[in-house]
């Protein structure tokens, strides 16, 4: 797994590529932390280019959008792929992220 | 054994990749259609997952071996480890309705798995046996 | 055995794409740079159709055994099987310059691997040892 | 392994896609020796979507090109990967098979 981030007026999207799982998720979540301690606004997850994702993927999203409510910070989740997507349904976690389909609607939305 | 793949890894996440590789590649030569193949491989990859972190505290020299084997209509996969007993009353579901971290790896082994039972004739350490009942990739 | 990830498979031809898989992604674990591993996994691939093909003479339910290792600068391949003892003597090169079917396995093999040896100690069957120097992907 | 066949006034263009390894080459040698029986004058092999060949793969295409010379059949190999090449010029076969940047090449040479 890489991670890519682009920063857009105090809006940040954050591009994980490849495979998310208990090996890389800790990565991910160290990059998540660094941005929230920033009390960064609105953090985009773009997850076109991961091809996998674990439990311990799902509990870094969930972990990051506890850890911004006290600031009311937004996490918006984009691009999901349909492989993926079965995994939020399953966790009935489509029901707590904001989804979008494209990271312009997420900045929009 | 009779098992068709045996693969045997060190319990680092690093080797989870390699698992599911393994999983993904065995699932496809014996015929499961592409769903199936991605359920097992979230599902094995939980499992082992769990090995690492409960069984073995996050001991990452120990050893995990993953058996794989395909009768008539039912794909079977052991887990293997050296760590004390674990009986599945000891496997703690938790509802999904409240929103917090961790907890999901039991829900996705349970949901893509027919039959879950440890070994209890192992003579020390675990042998988890998953059992799927086959659905194959030309009939889906 | 101190080998970090070990793989067992029926001798069946089918399961090639198993072990190929396993060596490139252990292989990229160990650092090793993209043409190294592309390299790897030619050469084993090689190997192991040589034991189902040579030593197994095409019986396709008996068992390989593929182990990896990697040590402070090199990366260590097994292979065994349980068919008649081989030594490196019945490995039979052919000339490369005569266009004809055949004999381009042990070529690659003896390319990719710095040390091809056969270990002498083992009761029953034949463990061939393959040892590649690193050269790590970040210096390449 | 998939083999696509695509016949054009005599010429046929075999597309294999995959890896091609001692449990996939047969089937390519046995449509390849479909081929040849039929006394196919050109044969062009297109290897643009094949991620791995081994020395049966090689072999298969030595006996192809063997076969066809009875009848003084053309065998041409086009859209070779990077990656693939490197077995070709390790076997020495480059210079053996007449290989081509693309099948329109291939059909022109
Ligand atoms: N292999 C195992 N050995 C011992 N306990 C386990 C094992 N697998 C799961 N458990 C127990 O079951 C609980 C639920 O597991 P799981 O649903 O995967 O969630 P998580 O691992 O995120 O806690 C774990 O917290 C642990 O207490
Ligand atoms: N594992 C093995 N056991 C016994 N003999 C072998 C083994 N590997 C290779 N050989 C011998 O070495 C020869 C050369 O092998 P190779 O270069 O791979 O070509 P090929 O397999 O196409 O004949 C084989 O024909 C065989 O006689």
């Amino acid at each position: 797994m890489k991670v890519d981030l682009i920063d857009n007026n105090g809006v940040t999207v954050v591009s994980p590529s490849g495979e998310i799982d208990m090996y890389s998720s800790p990565e991910l979540r160290k990059q998540l932390l660094t941005l929230i301690k920033k009390k960064t606004s609105t953090i985009i997850i773009a997850l076109h280019d991961v091809t996998y994702i674990d439990s311990s993927g799902i509990a870094t999203f969930v972990e990051a959008l506890k850890r911004m409510m006290p600031y009311k910070g937004k996490l918006k989740i984009a691009e999901v792929p349909e492989s993926i997507m079965r995994i939020f349904n399953f966790s009935k976690l489509d029901k707590v992220f904001e989804m979008y389909e494209s990271v312009d609607d997420a900045i929009k939305g | 054994m009779t098992e068709q793949v045996v693969l045997r890894v060190a319990s680092h996440p690093k080797y989870l990749s390699v698992v599911r590789a393994v999983a993904v590649l065995t699932a496809e030569l014996y015929g499961l259609c592409r769903q199936d193949v991605e359920d097992i491989r979230s599902a094995i990859d939980e499992a082992c997952s769990n090995v690492i972190r409960h069984a073995y505290k996050g001991d990452t020299q120990r050893q995990i071996v993953i058996g794989f084997r395909c009768l008539e209509d039912s794909f079977e996969v052991t887990i293997e480890d050296d760590a004390p007993k674990t009986s599945l009353s000891d496997l703690k579901q938790r509802n999904l309705d409240e929103v917090r971290v961790g907890g999901l790896g039991l829900h996705i082994i349970k949901k893509v798995f027919d039959s879950i039972a440890y070994d209890e004739t192992k003579q020390g350490g675990n042998r988890l046996i998953l059992v799927r009942t086959i659905r194959r990739s030309n009939e889906s």
